[in-house]
């Protein structure tokens, strides 16, 4: 199982860029994972985006998945 | 002349076709007060329209612990962002009587007193154009995944948060 | 150019002042497009402004019993009109935390598809400006002693009712 | 007792222009006299403003008031 992971704004600074990531079944598992790598991410809040959808709970993923980590937004 | 005329009906036939075409809402850089004045320009031919709404965000030069806010840098997930606003554009059209509805957002930097958003609706009475105007900057707020890096004058910066 | 910029510093000057002087709104004719878009631009130096609200009124080609609507004539009670507004500025001034607030009305023959109205308000975040400018076109449509001629294109008329 | 009457709009059109007004010492006196002579204005609504200020219910006058016949407002 390949995810290819993005992140955005502040989250990109703590994660770096585009990667591919491998595996995580499931949003839940990627979390633990990132969160023991990268041990800041625990301090912030961010959604994950799944194919371009925002997910909420845990959620599997599907083959070659885009998964995005993206802070509150600060648009407009 | 009839080019106008053929804008009013092109304009007509999307009004009242279900599924409108996705369009790109970013510009590089700041939105600047002479499109805006071209854009309600374009608009003063359509006597179908008496009530303009327009909502302008522009970049403030807060202080934020002693540090002066020099510009706001955007990034955004373009695929994404440009997919919710296409779905906040149908709800907003579905929800009120609008003539039309043009909405831009900047990307990169923008600086301080210079505009980053532009949101532009227009109905036959005040009601709807002002509601929909009032609701789209809302929903861009909250929903649309674009995020802002405040730049500091001494080159420091943090990421702002959207009240 | 140099009444512009007068007219610039007047308005900086009003703000800090608790009485506002008592200002003239009214144009004669329509307002253009560019005087709108240079309007916004003038307000781009402002760094304490994070929100801008603008409400534009239009002349619509309306049909009324198989007539069309060509023009709206407006006349005023022009020191009675001024004085109202005073003191709805006034107000308005107290109840929201404005940067700054403009208002345009046309007088004489405004065409369908000019514009007769410009309500323009900016702060520093967006609830104030946003609620100011509703509150002000609302306020002016009710209380401000102005009347239209909605005038048709075979030179018959009729006067105008505000919903 | 003399005012000063200023009619507005449609009312314009009824009563004419300026015009000097005799022997109506409040609202209640002037509105009875002027739709005497004016039936039209029976059907019509419209406001009385003294010296600039609208007023309700029966107002006298103060000496050389300016009175005017007011329509609903229809500016914007």
């Amino acid at each position: 199982m390949k995810i290819e992971l993005l992140a955005f704004g502040k989250i990109a600074e703590i994660v770096g860029g585009k990667q591919d990531w491998q595996d995580a079944p499931d949003t839940n598992t990627l979390q633990k994972a990132l969160e023991k790598k990268y041990p800041d991410l625990k301090e912030l809040h961010y959604r994950i985006a799944v194919n371009k959808s925002i997910v909420d709970g845990n959620t599997p993923f599907p083959e070659n998945a885009v998964v995005a980590l993206m802070p509150p937004f600060s648009g407009g | 002349m009839v080019a106008r005329v053929g804008t009013i009906d092109a304009a007509r036939n999307n009004f009242y076709m279900k599924e409108r075409k996705q369009k790109n809402i970013f510009v590089q850089g700041a939105v600047q007060s002479s499109f805006i004045g071209e854009q309600i320009g374009k608009h003063a031919t359509r006597t179908d329209i008496g009530a303009h709404s327009i909502f302008l965000g522009q970049v403030r030069a807060d202080t934020i612990e002693e540090k002066i806010v020099s510009a706001v840098e955007y990034t955004t997930d373009e695929e994404m962002a440009l997919e919710k606003m296409h779905e906040i554009r149908e709800a907003i059209f579905e929800k009120y009587e609008l003539t039309c509805m043009h909405i831009y957002h900047s990307l990169g930097l923008v600086k301080a007193g210079e505009m980053s958003l532009f949101v532009f609706t227009s109905s036959a009475h005040r009601r709807p154009a002002i509601d929909a105007c009032n609701e789209v900057v809302e929903r861009i707020k909250k929903e649309l995944p674009v995020w802002g890096k405040e730049i500091f004058e001494n080159e420091s910066y943090q990421w702002k948060v959207n009240k």
